[in-house]
């Protein structure tokens, strides 16, 4: 060891984390104290709105995983199709968002819940009813500015975090 | 029988004599050290048991003691220098394969 | 005082304070619970406050959800660490893996027989203690070799030839720094040593306390001296096959030592259990805390050194200063006018400064590439 | 004065030179300076204690400071004793060693600069002014010799320290071997005198030889002993031919160790242990042959030698051969007063010619000249010391030569004659060498670009010079009143103008004054203004010019004569022919019994170690067992 | 701004030292003959005025009839580019030279391409698989490869 | 009655070790069998009230010398095969047991003085005196510094390299 | 150990702590000597140049973010950076604007990591990397605000970006930069003069600089060799040469020097953005792109600096709304070329700290 310093080093870097000793810890608590995800958030599943749907594929195409599974009626109903089902595989899904960016009829959302875990891998695949929004399965503003607006606004740790070095 | 001075030496010749067959019979260099270590230390309990039963008040034999163990440390030291280096030499520790000493 | 009849060791065992109620056997007995009680409590408390104090230091909370502040952290890991599965490699040393927990546990145990927590209090007052001390902390390191070389794992293998080579070259300079106090106190037992700290030692050996830190620090492996279970190197060094019981027994020791460690820098430098208006054996743990914070507080701060490092700072280091403490405390012990001790400690202070810079100016420890 | 002090003396050089080796040299290589500067330091110090000592014994001269304090080896009864022993004479030489050696010191600050092995001179240098003073400090012979022998040590690692040019290796063994034969005398004067008194204490000595306890053959022989110590050391005839091969060393070295102080140690030798041969005429007789005979000789030779340090060194050579003439003569105060003046003079002119060989990168002076316009200090410096050392009123080399021609005239007037011979010598040697490195124009230099234009010196070191110039100027002042005898026991004093002038009052001065001023104008005439040709005069006396120049085939000698001959051909021939004959063919009988024997034997060495253990074992067993049952 | 050199222009020059060894030259790229890939890069690196000294990127297109590998040589000196292309036929074969003994950068990626695209290069002192195992059937990035 | 008790325990402990050392094949646990007898030998220092002795010879063979041949075992090949027994088994045998008689018999029929004083208390002051002290074994001391500083020297200049 | 003993074969990797990844270092070790290394790639092998030939030009974006997914945004930027010189679109001006933001923050949030693990590779108990984690996490909250995720953010498109930056981005980013400056002060104290990281790092894992050019190292490895190049200024894109920053070099090419640079290029990264968000231009994000994108047939090759070198995207189109070809030159795996020069002679604990000081990504050296 090259005593360079003859120890100052070593002194100013305790003397910096003793320092840290006295601020505010910056972790959370994270089931009791939860941080407010961004309003644009990508969580874990899709929110797809079945009154807007053409069922015209274009979600289905712009997946670059393939998840997207549609299948629709043989005939129109009103000079449209009817879809039959609706299958996002979540399990290979990954959340890239472009099926969002393609829809033309903002039928489909990004869900902005995050604590969804299943325990069986089948119950990842979700289908019709399962995609529709809920109390539970709120949609997130992702590509969607006014629904952005109405989400409550992101928790930042530049916020919190105010002890300057 | 109290514990006596005989006793301290018999222990001292049983450890001597069991080092002595081992620095005798083993053929693996380490354990001939070990051997010679465990007879010095044979002798240091013979020095001390005089000392403590002979002369208890002037600790000649503590201070024998003393000087074995300094020159047990410096013979295990430069043994195992020895050893190391015949080993780096000649890949083997095995006495009966080490016969420089030969003619 | 006749102590123990039966031994016909009784010259050992010096004075119990002497209302000790009943004999030897008492106290033997009492001390032994004592000094259980005391190791496993305050290791506990380690664990506790260091993964507590590095989660500060670390702006994070550390263990909070075992009791009130994550107190009961410790006991729900000995829970856990206890019912895990116990696992021993195939290619292992059976009998000396099972056999190196105990032999790295029981010597650390066994210092504390004479740390004093107060005057007197203490299981044996040998007359040899600083000597014992270090003889008896050697032999933990035969358990941590025992550990690495019967894991059958290249990794604790490593640990353990470091851990061997850190401890040959560790031991000289920690002896040689106490040789410092041990020609100040005139004494070897210590408790003569609080006794005679009328002035802490760290102040009138300053550079012999700064010393024996560093390298007790690295006898006892503690960063940035933790070579033999440098996770970013070798994972876990020597207890990387160890799990259950024989893992919790290492990471009993490794507190344990920390602890012992602590407790002698509190009772040789820090005058031990003496201090005003509290009673002596709270100044002694209180002591003892604070020593180990500092180690917790360095952990939490410093990088790793090298082997070669490690050992260029052993013997270009601290053995040479070492030394200069020795002829200079011995020289000051002769020479110094008994009145003025007060004077020695800015002295003391200087000459430590001075030595320090001048060493670290003089000699380029370690760096450089091996050619192979 | 505290003893402490005293030894410090002699520490300091040494722990100078323990610091350097062991601190400066292994850890601060890229930092050389730094061990030149401990090594002034230490003899600064060094100095200042010199003075104080000197000072305290001029105040009090009679008081001899004995201090036989501490049992150094105790065998058998024998006692030897690490003591010192301060009396004016050590005062003197610890003045002379001292301010020669710091001046030295600084000026190979200079001269040494970039020399790779800096640390190692330093070092050497400063063990070297340890034991010089440990030397003239020591109280028995044992020290003494021990000194003695760590002198020579030094002056052979500094002789050889450019190793790697074979020349300086053969030099250094050659002083080695040379001064070997002297010190086996020395050694055994040592040991006879032990034999005859039981003591290796030199005051005890003192008093044994004045009160008579010690007379007669013995004390001769180890008085004869003892000069061939201090012949081999002090370069004397005929074991002079070490010093002008010594001259490889770096040329600081020659000025400290092969003018100034080692190979005078050979004369305080003898004016340490004057008492024993003032009561030996016949050892005082042959100290004052010996040392007239190398006077003369030697300045003979240095008449014709082209290596302005070969010159210096028969110079040197020539001057000890005067300090001996001055001792066997005199006695200690007129020998060790030239010897004073000459440690000054002497180390200006070497250290003038490392200057100018700083200058011009050779010694040879045929390739030198003109110096006097590029290196003014050096000139005028080196011509301050040649007048001093040619005996010039009022330079120091004046009044000390003066003594010794007085006293030789009185005591031993042949060897008077060839001291006056070599007064006009010596004169001649020394201005035919500063005429020809410092007159006429520059020749050329070793040819090397940086000898093209030779420049003076660098400051650190024209320093010394110049300090030693004003002392060669000034150091024969000290006897002018007589107090420099006084102080080494007698003569009787007078004031300064008169001792200053009166001197010139007797004819003798200016005989060798006039002798001095012929040699001079000869060295002008043939050299400086070059009215004779040198080579004419050369050829015109061929035979005696080979002669000289072939050192009269001292060297040859000794090689071919000496050793080839006389004891490889002649003595080890006739014991090779012995030992062939008669004691080999014994040794082959037994030794082919022993092979027939071990062929049998030698299956039982197998090299197992456990074996021979084993076979130790059991013998022990059975010795024990024996010794038992025989009980 | 990395000038990039246009292939015309160095065709030209190199034309006079190595004659017929451009096949094609263009105005971003410079296709030369594999033959003489080795000689041309070597000419390019120490060349004054080109001073190639950076291998800055080297890729292998499989384009069903051959292999077009494709050097980014780039000057950090002259802070100038170019393009060289150099092509493989034998499918079943592929060989080019490596220059790995003149841009010791071109290591992994020539292993990498002769992992994945299967073109072997000459002179390649460690040429093994990189990213698949040993054994491994085929090479992905072919195009032929399902 | 403790005495004895100790006395025969760690003399049987020690012996065992000794004969594990000589008679183990895997030299590992015969180097942890010579660490359990050095520790024995210590036990036994105590019971004859030297324990400053006792204190260093743990810190010497337990802390220094087993270590390092632990780690000289390391550093050799082979340490699971260990070390059999050479060609000499028998006549060492033979020898040993004939030493062990001759030593047995000769310490059974001398006449020992026993002193009847009681040992030196705490021994270590005592001990220095007896070392450093007027008309002791200073010299001793010393030579076995020198001895030292020539083992030191001697054993890096067999292990150095080249 | 001194002692000269057998040399043993040791397995770093691929599960090891200090590995930052699935990386294997075969090691043969002599005592604790490196005596020879060969690194083992692959383990994080998933095709990802085969996969991009069977997805849309825009499908391609989500697998460049598992590229180095410590740095997706600058993935992103290589890549649409490529498709859009390929198909000759040009992004609006304030999208260029927020590139060179977006850049510059993802090159401090990996530099953060990047030294933040490397002292921990030196053996610090996690603190210095937990205070640099600390602040990118700050970085990572930009980023969540804007894509929805905080790692993988798929937030560049062709000719743009998805969506434009929402109101509370730019004062939160404003409060960022005026606080990283005093943050990176205490790093420094906290480690630039620690005797114990000097005498671990300085001449350590010598990379020469003439060997760093041979062997084709980008980023902040060759910079602290002391060549003086980044693609930023030498090969401007996204209007870089219209900030002022400087290019920190090292001089030794050892580990402590690749430390600094990161270190000074952090500073440098906040300079550029202080001056990108003065001059940040109103409008749209995104030109004017059709859906599927139809490059015309052709190649394109257009690089970035990285945080960890240069990235550079190789394109061949062949007029088909998938790329027929997309290379990856990726700075991680070609920074690994002299591993093995860099490591052989010295000690284990070294090797991992050279090893560290070369800050790569698992998924960008075996995509």
């Amino acid at each position: 060891m090259k005593f360079e310093h003859f120890g100052t080093g070593i002194i100013k870097g305790l003397a910096v984390t003793l320092r840290h000793l006295f601020r505010k810890p910056i972790t959370t608590q994270y089931p009791e104290q939860k941080l407010t995800t961004s309003r644009r958030a990508r969580g874990n599943e899709l929110v797809w709105d079945i009154t807007k749907c053409t069922a015209c594929g274009t979600c289905a195409k712009a997946c670059p995983q393939g998840v997207i599974r549609i299948v629709t009626s043989a005939k129109p109903v009103e000079n449209r199709y009817v879809v039959e089902k609706f299958e996002v595989d979540t399990g290979y899904c990954i959340f890239c968002g472009l099926c969002v960016e393609a829809c033309p009829f903002q039928s489909l959302l990004m869900g902005y819940s995050y604590e969804r875990a299943k325990y069986r891998r089948h119950e990842v695949v979700h289908t019709n009813e399962m995609l529709l929004p809920s109390a539970k399965r709120p949609a997130s503003g992702y590509m969607y500015p006014k629904l952005a607006k109405a989400l409550p606004p992101q928790t930042l740790l530049i916020e919190r975090d105010e002890v300057k070095g | 029988m109290p514990v006596g001075l005989n006793h301290y030496l018999v222990l001292s010749a049983i450890l001597f004599s069991i080092g002595l067959y081992g620095a005798l019979s083993k053929r693996n260099a380490v354990v001939i050290l070990m051997s010679i270590e465990i007879m010095l230390n044979a002798v240091n309990i013979a020095m001390v048991a005089f000392s403590r039963f002979i002369v208890p008040a002037l600790l000649t034999g503590q201070v024998f003691a003393i000087f074995i163990m300094v020159v047990a440390a410096a013979e295990v030291t430069i043994g195992l220098a020895i050893i190391i280096a015949v080993y780096r030499g000649r890949e083997t520790i095995d006495v009966t394969n080490i016969n420089l000493m030969k003619w | 005082m006749v102590l123990n009849p039966g031994l016909g060791m009784e010259y050992h065992w010096q004075a119990l304070p002497p209302d000790w109620p009943g004999n030897f056997w008492w106290h033997w007995l009492a001390f032994s619970v004592i000094i259980l009680a005391f190791v496993l409590g305050l290791v506990m408390g380690f664990i506790w406050l260091e993964r507590r104090g590095i989660g500060r230091f670390q702006i994070r909370l550390g263990p909070n959800r075992t009791g009130p502040f994550g107190l009961l952290q410790p006991i729900a890991d000995a829970v856990k660490v206890l019912l895990k599965e116990n696992i021993v490699p195939a290619a292992a040393d059976k009998i000396v893996h099972w056999l190196a927990p105990l032999v790295a546990f029981v010597p650390t145990l066994m210092i504390f027989a004479v740390v004093p927590f107060q005057d007197g209090a203490l299981l044996a007052d040998l007359n040899v203690g600083v000597l014992y001390i270090v003889a008896i902390s050697s032999i933990s390191t035969v358990g941590i070799f025992m550990a690495g070389w019967s894991s059958s794992n290249k990794y604790s293998l490593l640990a353990a030839m470091r851990d061997v080579a850190t401890v040959v070259s560790y031991e000289i300079p920690v002896v040689l720094s106490l040789a410092g106090v041990v020609l100040l106190a005139g004494s070897l037992s210590l408790n003569q040593i609080v006794m005679a700290q009328d002035i802490p030692f760290i102040l009138l050996q300053p550079l012999a306390f700064l010393l024996f830190f560093i390298a007790a620090s690295a006898e006892i492996n503690r960063t940035p001296f933790d070579l033999l279970e440098a996770d970013s190197e070798l994972v876990a060094g020597f207890h990387i096959e160890y799990s259950g019981m024989k893992f919790a027994l290492f990471y009993l020791t490794e507190y344990a030592e920390a602890l012992a460690v602590s407790a002698i820098i509190a009772t040789l430098f820090l005058g031990g259990w003496r201090g005003p208006v509290l009673p002596p054996w709270l100044w002694f743990v209180g002591k003892v805390v604070a020593v180990f914070s500092v180690m917790f507080w360095i952990r939490s701060t410093l990088p790793r050194v090298r082997i070669d490092q490690l050992m260029a700072l052993a013997w270009k280091f601290l053995l040479p200063l070492a030394l200069i403490n020795l002829v200079v405390t011995a020289v000051q012990v002769l020479a110094w006018p008994e009145a003025s001790l007060w004077a020695m400690v800015p002295v003391n202070v200087a000459i430590m400064a001075a030595l320090v810079v001048t060493w670290s100016r003089l000699l380029k420890l370690g760096g450089g590439r091996v050619e192979v | 004065m505290a003893p402490e002090l005293i030894w410090l003396i002699f520490f300091l050089p040494l722990a100078s030179f323990v610091v350097i080796s062991f601190v400066f040299k292994p850890f601060l290589k890229d930092k050389p300076r730094i061990s030149g500067y401990s090594t002034i330091a230490a003899i600064s110090g060094s100095l200042v204690l010199s003075v104080l000592v000197l000072l305290s014994v001029i105040a009090a001269p009679e008081h001899e400071l004995l201090m036989p304090d501490i049992n150094w080896v105790i065998v058998d009864g024998v006692v030897i004793h690490l003591g010192l022993m301060v009396d004016s004479l050590t005062a003197v030489m610890l003045l002379v060693i001292t301010v020669v050696s710091l001046m030295v010191q600084v000026y190979s600050q200079g001269y040494m600069h970039g020399d790779p092995g800096y640390h190692r001179y330093f070092a050497w240098m400063s063990l070297f002014t340890a034991s010089m003073l440990g030397l003239v400090l020591a109280d028995n012979l044992i020290l003494t010799f021990v000194f003695w022998e760590l002198v020579g040590l030094c002056s052979y690692l500094l002789i050889g320290f450019w190793f790697h040019r074979k020349s300086a290796a053969d030099a250094a063994k050659k002083a080695f071997i040379v001064t070997r034969l002297g010190d086996f005398g020395f050694l055994v004067a040592i040991l006879a005198l032990y034999a005859s008194t039981g003591t290796f204490d030199i005051a005890e000595l003192h008093r044994l030889a004045i009160t008579g306890a010690l007379a007669g053959t013995t004390l001769a022989w180890a008085a004869i002993g003892i000069f061939a110590g201090a012949a081999g050391k002090s370069a004397q005839f005929p074991l002079h031919v070490w010093l002008p091969d010594a001259m490889e060393g770096p040329t600081p070295v020659s000025a400290l160790i092969h003018a100034a102080t080692m190979v005078a140690a050979g004369v305080f030798l003898v004016a340490r242990m004057f008492p024993l041969f003032e009561n030996s005429p016949e050892a005082l007789t042959t100290v004052a042959v010996v040392g007239g005979v190398t006077a003369i000789f030697a300045a003979s030779m240095g008449l014709v030698m082209n290596d302005i340090k070969r010159v210096i060194a028969y110079s040197t050579i020539s001057q000890l051969g005067y300090m001996m003439l001055g001792l066997g003569t005199g006695g200690v105060a007129i020998g060790i007063f030239h010897l004073f003046n000459h440690a000054f003079f002497k180390a200006l002119l070497f250290l003038g010619a490392g200057s100018v060989n700083h200058a011009t990168g050779t010694f040879d002076m045929r390739q030198m000249g003109g110096l006097r316009r590029a290196m003014p200090w050096t000139y005028a410096t080196f011509v301050i010391g040649a007048l001093s050392l040619a005996g010039i009123w009022p330079l120091s080399g004046f009044w000390s030569k003066d003594e010794i021609l007085a006293s030789s005239l009185a005591a031993q007037p042949a060897l008077f004659y060839l001291a006056l011979a070599t007064v006009l010598m010596t004169a001649f040697y020394i201005f035919r060498a500063a005429f020809m490195t410092f007159g006429g124009e520059y020749r050329g230099g070793n040819g090397q670009p940086h000898a093209t234009h030779p420049h003076e010196s660098s400051p650190v070191m024209v320093a010394p010079m110049v300090v030693l110039s004003v002392l060669a100027v000034v150091s024969g002042m000290a006897n002018v009143t007589g107090g420099f005898a006084r102080l080494l026991g007698h003569g009787e004093g007078h004031g300064f103008i008169e001792g200053f002038f009166g001197i010139l009052a007797h004819p003798l001065p200016w005989l060798s004054l006039a002798l001095a001023g012929l040699g001079i104008f000869l060295a002008y005439a043939i050299y400086g203004a070059k009215w004779l040709s040198a080579e004419r005069i050369g050829r015109m006396f061929s035979p005696l010019y080979t002669m000289l120049y072939q050192k009269y085939w001292l060297d040859e000698l000794y090689e071919n004569v000496i050793v080839r001959k006389i004891l490889l051909k002649g003595i080890f021939a006739g014991l090779e022919r012995l030992d062939n004959k008669g004691v080999d063919g014994v040794v082959n009988g037994v030794a082919s019994g022993t092979i027939a024997a071990g062929r049998g034997i030698r299956r039982a060495q197998t090299g197992q170690l456990q074996l021979y253990g084993l076979v130790i074992g059991i013998g022990i067993l059975a010795i024990v067992l024996s010794l038992y049952l025989a009980r | 701004m990395t000038l990039a050199l246009s292939g015309d222009e160095i065709a030209a020059t190199l034309g006079g030292h190595f004659p017929g060894s451009v096949i094609e030259a263009s105005k971003s790229h410079l296709l030369v003959k594999s033959e003489s890939l080795f000689d041309i890069a070597s000419y390019l690196k120490t060349a004054p005025g080109l001073d190639f000294d950076f291998l800055c990127n080297i890729t292998a297109v499989d384009c069903f009839d051959y292999f077009e590998i494709v050097y980014q040589f780039t000057s950090l000196k002259h802070n100038h580019g170019l393009v060289v292309k150099a092509r493989c036929h034998d499918r079943s074969n592929p060989v080019l030279p490596s220059l790995v003994s003149l841009w010791r950068g071109a290591d992994l990626q020539e292993r990498e391409i002769y992992d994945l695209m299967g073109i072997t290069f000459q002179g390649h002192p460690n040429l093994k698989r990189i990213f698949l195992w040993e054994d491994f059937d085929g090479h992905p990035l072919r195009k032929d490869y399902l | 009655m403790g005495l004895g008790i100790a006395f025969w325990a760690l003399a049987v402990i020690s012996v065992g070790a000794a004969l594990t050392v000589v008679f183990l094949r895997d030299v590992f646990r015969a180097a942890l069998a010579l660490v359990l007898c050095f520790l024995t030998v210590a036990g036994i220092f105590i019971t004859l009230s030297a324990d400053f002795l006792a204190a260093a010879q743990v810190l010497i063979y337990v802390g220094a010398i087993s270590i390092l041949i632990i780690m000289t075992i390391m550093l050799t090949r082979g340490v699971r095969q260990g070390s059999p027994s050479g060609k000499l088994r028998v006549p060492a045998l033979f020898t040993a047991l004939l030493f062990f008689a001759a030593a047995a018999f000769a310490v059974l029929n001398t006449p020992w003085q026993i002193a009847g004083a009681p040992p030196q208390e705490p021994t270590t002051a005592a001990l220095a005196g007896r070392l450093f002290g007027e008309g002791g074994f200073i010299l001793a001391v010393e030579i076995a510094a020198v001895l030292l500083l020539a083992i030191i020297l001697g054993a890096i200049v067999l292990v150095r390299e080249k | 150990m001194a002692l000269k003993t057998e040399s043993f074969a040791l397995n770093i990797g691929p599960l090891h702590p200090s590995t930052h990844g699935v990386f294997r270092m075969r090691a043969v070790l002599d005592g604790e000597v490196i005596a020879n290394m060969e690194p083992v790639f692959g383990y994080l092998h998933r095709g990802i140049e085969k996969l991009a030939e069977e997805r849309t030009y825009t499908g391609v974006i989500p697998l460049t973010d598992r590229l180095d997914y410590l740095a997706s945004m600058s993935n992103n930027l290589a890549y649409v950076l490529a498709v859009e010189k390929l198909a000759e679109i040009s992004a609006p001006e304030r999208a260029t604007y927020l590139r060179v933001i977006l850049a510059e923050l993802q090159r401090i949030a990996s530099h953060l990591i990047a030294v933040g693990a490397f002292v921990n590779d030196c053996g610090a108990f996690f603190t210095p990397f937990l205070y640099m984690f600390r602040e990118r996490e700050k970085i990572l909250d930009l980023f969540e605000m804007l894509s929805g995720q905080r790692l993988l953010y798929n937030y560049m498109r062709i000719g743009g970006f998805n969506q434009d930056i929402p109101d509370e981005f730019l004062p939160a980013l404003q409060k960022f930069v005026s606080q990283m400056p005093g943050f990176i002060d205490e790093y420094d104290r906290l480690l630039a003069e620690n005797e114990i990281l000097l005498a671990r790092t300085k001449g350590v894992g010598i990379l020469p600089q003439d060997l760093a050019v041979n062997i084709s190292a980008s980023g902040p490895v060759l910079r602290a060799s002391g060549v003086k190049w980044d693609i930023r200024k030498a090969d401007p894109y996204c209007g870089y040469d219209r900030f002022e920053f400087d290019i920190p070099t090292g001089t030794a090419g050892d580990c402590y020097d690749r430390y600094r640079v990161r270190i000074e290029e952090m500073r440098q990264s906040l300079r550029i953005i202080e001056q990108a968000m003065k001059q940040l231009p109103s409008g749209a994000v995104k030109s004017t792109v059709p859906y599927l994108v139809r490059p015309p047939a052709g190649e394109a090759y257009a690089h970035i600096e990285a945080p960890k070198g240069e990235l550079g995207f190789y394109l061949v189109s062949d007029n088909s709304i998938a790329p027929y070809r997309c290379h990856i030159r990726a700075p991680s795996l070609i920074n690994l070329t002299a591993l093995r020069d860099m490591t052989v002679g010295w000690k284990v604990a070294d090797l991992i700290v050279i090893f560290g000081s070369i800050d790569i990504t698992m998924g960008e050296v075996d995509r």
